[in-house]
């Protein structure tokens, strides 16, 4: 029982957290953040000197066939520089296709992928909600294969994407579908949308009658393998949570260390210390969980933890993780006082981040619903679990 | 205990909302309902003009003495046009700085030609003011107050050299009261003078300050050697601390009913919202509208014990958590309208980033727990002066 | 528009206070909670030389006939010194019988009242909970009369009451009956039923064909009568709550500005001044609200509310007043630190009945979803308000 | 990253799970689960015989190095220990202050003659500790402690006047050990002594402290004349302090994952009870039930992160916030199940106040935010050294 980062590990942190410290600076964030939210040169540097794209991609599909915890160590480090890049869509795309069987399509993609290929999962018109219920696009039947109509909103970076992986519910069989539709398919409209949180790269996903190859079908029986691929962008994005809420504790600390007032620094008012420490502690319990998550993760994907077991870290992390974000990037701006609501201070950029996580995929009260579940309405799993981490 | 308005306040209530019915028409339905918080900068000019209409109506400074045009009206007559106000989506007030704070200040500190210089424009509508205290360096500490006022022998003037921010619509004023350090070798409360100033001078800069929303409804304002007449100082020299504590005072809360109703507005809209998009069926979401509601009651209640309170205006109770209260209501609330709006809460429609209602007030009421006093110098006020807990040492840094 | 005490409601303030502060101290609170949380001498120098148990009730029957606002002054005051009287049961009856139609019973009953006899309503078993489901005595018809059997819990001062105003359900119509049943009837078992928090006075009834003529079922269609004598209950019980987290309050003031560590009154703390805040703004937040509720529980009385804007009022206070109290109370055991835990001092006691009241007639969070039932689900009742206090 | 354990600790874990099995039988059934937080005072010459039993099966002191008949247990295999022995239902360790304060201490700091005397004694399951640190002016502010060591001459020994509070099982210990002032002269943690007392002796009176739950785990220590000799001062004069804090480093956080058992067994029960009595259907209530479990399984893996932690014991971020996260957890779970026990929660069955389980949590863990610790002295530590903020000017009085 080791639960720390191996030598590889911190080195992957340390060197992300350099390199970023580099190249993701607050200019070009906000440099990003007034276009669409990308940095295409950036991610191109990320993709030939880091690799980070090739992190979740099997060495057979010319990926560095690392894990959930790699990738949960370089989301906490983006999250922390709110790095304008396709990563996440990146990442939760190879997530996706590695849950389809093998296949000249999957193999394809993967190595696209491999060579930082930018896809995005297309999955939901997030109308109200995030569940598979939101599910617009519909797929017909046709003699040539399938007909794909409707809309997906919160396409990450998908006005970017080479390939949009499309997440799609059968007229026929009323199974949820995973299809490879090429950004440039007649019938497909990709247009990038502007968010409250400026520096994630959103768009929305228009089809009207595309056409999709039975070749182009990596999947149609995705619906159990689409919750698992949520959950694991669950934990990645507990991941940025994490890295933002410690981003926004330490500009914090640092400001208040500085700021003088009433003849003190502000940081010297116990009312401040505690904040800052409560901000501590609940950054701190994210990031336990995140592990333990990212760890799960890791473990379902070598077959050694349960669908339902990865379900409850994911949501256990989300409820966690959102909370924290937006309570420390509140509180940051509090502490910060007048100059907080500056467009002039990074803090809001945390801020805004902060909100926009804590509501992409389910708000913490719904994975709180979901523990409920697994914990009052199936048989319980709090029991017996002493020694079983 | 008396919950009602009487028969009297209730005809005074018709009277105003018929006014303002009548008068907000024509050229002024284009601004119902706007110009509150986080859209001060829409409308001016068309703002400027409709305080002239109030004005021809009577209803500017119903508070003041009828000597000075105003109308000598009750508390319950001041929180009932405000209530009224607020109703009919009068839109937010560009003369409220003169009418509550400048004109108070020249009656209670200020000379007979002061009075007459200033108290008619405001009454007007015609000359409009905002408020130059808070500096980079003095925010919650107001009394470390940097900016200098200097006696210019030959030129038989005042010279100010310095920084003022957070100051609200400088751009759009035509007067600025300045508290102002008199005596370099005092400090804190003491050697401050507190000055009336023309904004349209040289030796004024005006800054807008952009916030997390893109727009800026504050200013900072850079003095370097712009200047006022000896007869401009309000009370004696070195003596502006009193003078500014005590316009703090006339604040009685005749407005937080007026506000509450801006807030009903807005809670009404995140119902609306929650029955359309089914969020009204979420347990969670159900608790924290409840929340919502009661506590928007609760500021009401709150409000009418601290405007029914004792008659010398002494600080009750409930006026000293009237500020903690409201301010974290509303930041909640903006936290709520996102929350009821689920995924929408993101999109924003018009580029480059034109928010709508509800995103702006999230976005806005960040800053209610901090301007006018920060949630932290609140709590500290009702520990030291309702508990009469021991206070806050200083620094000497 | 005077929302403050007429000057007869200050003097009455004013004398319970000064009466409670020297008949109903700590000692006097601390004997009573080691047997049936009743002083039976004080409740009778209360009837003697105040004449609480007379203020709701009319003139006619030989009241004071005041109001509410009246009630929630004395309960306020009570609740801050933990008053071991049986005034809560005397009001309540009171206040239910005064919704039935005229007659000898009622007339009987009221007269009683107004001279101090102890009458306990008895209205549920509580099983799960308080509503209306929980009513478990049931009343058949009988040639004579009824017969009622079942059982009852919190029913408040019930083994001291000589008359208890039974809650049953009818086997005939389905509908709730109040009947009046002198506590040495045949069939009737009352108990005193021991609490966590022991300040309070509880009785089990227990029913086994208990007969009861016509003459005294006081109404044989009481079920919304029971939901408007319930918001009254709970208003009063709010008003206790006020006074409960007042004391508390007062007491955490007193002890940290005497407790002196690292060389300071731990009351020179930012941590303990903030605690302090927010203490009073949860305190006097309820206060405000427990007047409009006590105001319109007048309205109601004098039938110029309706049922529903009582029910929204007795609700909003319990939620606040809930909340407030046992906040106020359970962090005043924190301000005293090592001390708070001990059964020596007071404070203690105010935790207990705090935690008792939050959950007496319901829990917080159960009033709150019934304000967002009149909100939500029934036509709206925010806007429109305007002026409406 | 590696959440297992590997097979090694595994088969230790079997081990320690079989002999606990094996031994929990007969005599000590009875004993099962009894004697924890709260029930402290419940089967104690039963769990004195039970400490001994564990003695003879080595398993006291498993992390002492083998010289002195420990196992020189790694951390996994601590872990693993007290976890099981929770799981199994061990007893409440009357030996444990013995076992995790005394021994380190004298194995860090004491003399060999001490070690020879009081090492072999708690190893035995024969002679059991008890702690004299806070005092009713030390309790935050440990260092402010009053009680006075003075050498008596003629006597050769130290005589002790004072008191001391807070000591849990006094009245149930062979021995205490006493921080206390040697140099009058000396304030602060200057001038004090950490010395090892005799409990049986003329010149110590206990007194119990009743808490709110009406029993009694705590007691006061007075010391008028009580002594012990010289060689039975650990470390130099005046430099107790310094053994002190030392004491506290010795908690690498071994015990956290076995206190987590028992809270576990906690929540299962309030689980239990909830689908039992319709509480699970109450959404505002599956809410907090489910916060409860995240809130549990957070306190695991930041234990595991803090048992993982550098190899050279320093107190990693993690380990900062430990004692406010579990004992804020706890409370809440507290409150939690009176709400899910609902109008039940009231009802006390035993005569005169005999609580159930939940009752006593739920008084009793109003304790854990204040004892060892308060809430508010932990915020200072996390912000003083975790994020090296300010300290807390000390004041005057």
């Amino acid at each position: 029982m080791k639960f720390r980062f191996t030598d590889e590990q911190s080195m992957l942190q340390e060197t992300a957290s350099r390199f970023l410290e580099e190249h993701s600076s607050s200019a070009v964030v906000r440099a990003a953040a007034v276009t669409d939210g990308l940095d295409r040169a950036l991610w191109q540097r990320v993709v030939a000197e880091l690799g980070w794209q090739a992190i979740p991609i099997p060495e057979a599909d010319g990926g560095l066939d690392l894990g959930p915890v790699e990738l949960a160590i370089v989301f906490e480090q983006t999250g922390r520089r709110l790095t304008p890049t396709p990563h996440f869509a990146s990442a939760l795309s190879a997530l996706a296709v590695r849950t389809v069987p093998d296949g000249e399509a999957r193999q394809r993609l993967l190595a696209q992928l491999a060579e930082g290929a930018i896809c995005s999962l297309a999955h939901t018109d997030a109308r109200p909600h995030w569940g598979t219920e939101g599910v617009a696009i519909e797929a017909q039947a046709t003699p040539e294969g399938w007909s794909l109509s409707g809309a997906a909103r919160f396409v990450g970076a998908g006005h970017a994407a080479d390939e949009l992986l499309v997440v799609a519910r059968s007229t026929a069989s009323g199974k949820l579908m995973l299809c490879a539709v090429p950004a440039d398919s007649e019938g497909v409209t990709v247009t990038h949308q502007a968010t409250l949180d400026q520096s994630r790269s959103m768009a929305n996903l228009y089809c009207e009658g595309v056409h999709v190859g039975h070749s182009a079908v990596l999947c149609d029986d995705w619906e159990d393998s689409l919750a698992v691929v949520l959950n694991m962008g669950r934990i990645l994005v507990a991941a940025e949570q994490v890295g933002c809420a410690q981003a926004a504790l330490d500009m914090s600390v640092a400001y208040t260390g500085e700021r003088i007032q009433f003849g003190r620094t502000i940081a010297s008012f116990q009312a401040i210390k505690h904040k800052a420490a409560d901000m501590m502690l609940k950054t701190e319990s994210a990031r336990s969980l995140l592990y333990y998550a990212a760890c799960t993760a890791d473990a379902w994907l070598r077959g050694a933890a349960t669908a339902q077991a990865l379900e409850e870290a994911a949501h256990m992390v989300a409820s966690s993780a959102g909370d924290a974000a937006f309570f420390v990037a509140g509180t940051a701006i509090q502490l910060h006082g007048g100059v907080g609501i500056t467009e002039e201070y990074d803090v809001q950029l945390y801020f805004k981040r902060a909100r926009a996580l804590e509501s992409y995929l389910g708000r913490p009260d719904e994975s709180r619903a979901v523990i409920a579940g697994l914990l009052l309405d199936a048989p319980s799993v709090t029991g017996g679990q002493g020694h079983a981490a | 205990m008396q919950l009602d308005f009487n028969a009297a306040d209730e005809q005074f209530r018709a009277e105003v909302a018929d006014w303002l019915q009548a008068n907000l028409q024509g050229e002024f339905a284009a601004i119902r309902g706007r110009g509150g918080p986080g859209d001060e900068h829409h409308f001016v000019a068309e703002r400027k003009v409709w305080e002239q209409r109030l004005a021809e109506g009577g209803w500017t400074c119903i508070g003041w003495p009828t000597a000075w045009g105003g109308r000598g009206a009750t508390i319950e007559q001041q929180v009932i046009f405000h209530e009224e106000y607020a109703r009919a989506g009068g839109p937010g007030r560009l003369g409220h700085i003169g009418e509550t704070l400048t004109g108070p200040t020249l009656l209670a500190f200020g000379s007979d030609a002061q009075k007459q210089r200033f108290l008619p424009g405001i009454r007007a509508g015609q000359e409009f003011w905002c408020q130059g205290y808070s500096e980079p360096s003095a925010g919650s500490d107001l009394s470390n107050i940097k900016t200098r006022a200097q006696w210019d022998e030959d030129a038989g003037k005042w010279r100010f050299y310095g920084q003022k921010v957070w100051t609200s619509l400088a751009h759009e004023s035509d007067f600025i009261f300045v508290l102002a350090r008199t005596n370099p070798e005092l400090s804190g409360h003491r050697g401050l003078g507190f000055f009336l100033l023309p904004l349209a001078q040289d030796g004024i800069e005006i800054r807008p300050i952009t916030q997390l929303t893109g727009t800026a409804e504050f200013n900072e304002v850079f003095f370097d050697g712009a200047c006022c007449d000896a007869e401009d100082l309000v009370g004696e020299v070195d003596d502006g601390w009193r003078v500014a504590m005590g316009l703090l005072g006339f604040e009685r809360g005749v407005s937080t009913l007026g506000q509450q109703m801006l807030f009903q507005v807005e809670l009404d809209e995140i119902v609306r919202i929650a029955r359309a998009n089914g969020a009204a069926r979420e347990p969670a979401l159900r608790q924290r509208i409840a929340e919502a509601h009661i506590g928007l009651r609760t500021l009401r209640y709150n409000s009418l014990r601290m405007l029914s309170g004792a008659d010398d205006g002494s600080l009750s109770r409930e006026a000293m958590i009237y500020k903690l209260a409201w301010s974290n209501w509303h930041r909640n609330l903006g936290k709520l309208a996102m929350d009821v709006l689920g995924p929408d809460a993101e999109v924003v429609e018009g580029a480059p980033y034109e928010l709508n209602r509800l995103q702006s007030l999230f976005l806005f009421t960040r800053a209610d727990t901090i301007y006018g006093g920060t949630n932290q110098i609140q709590r500290n006020l009702i520990a030291e002066r309702a508990l009469g807990m021991p206070r806050e040492p200083r620094g000497n840094q």
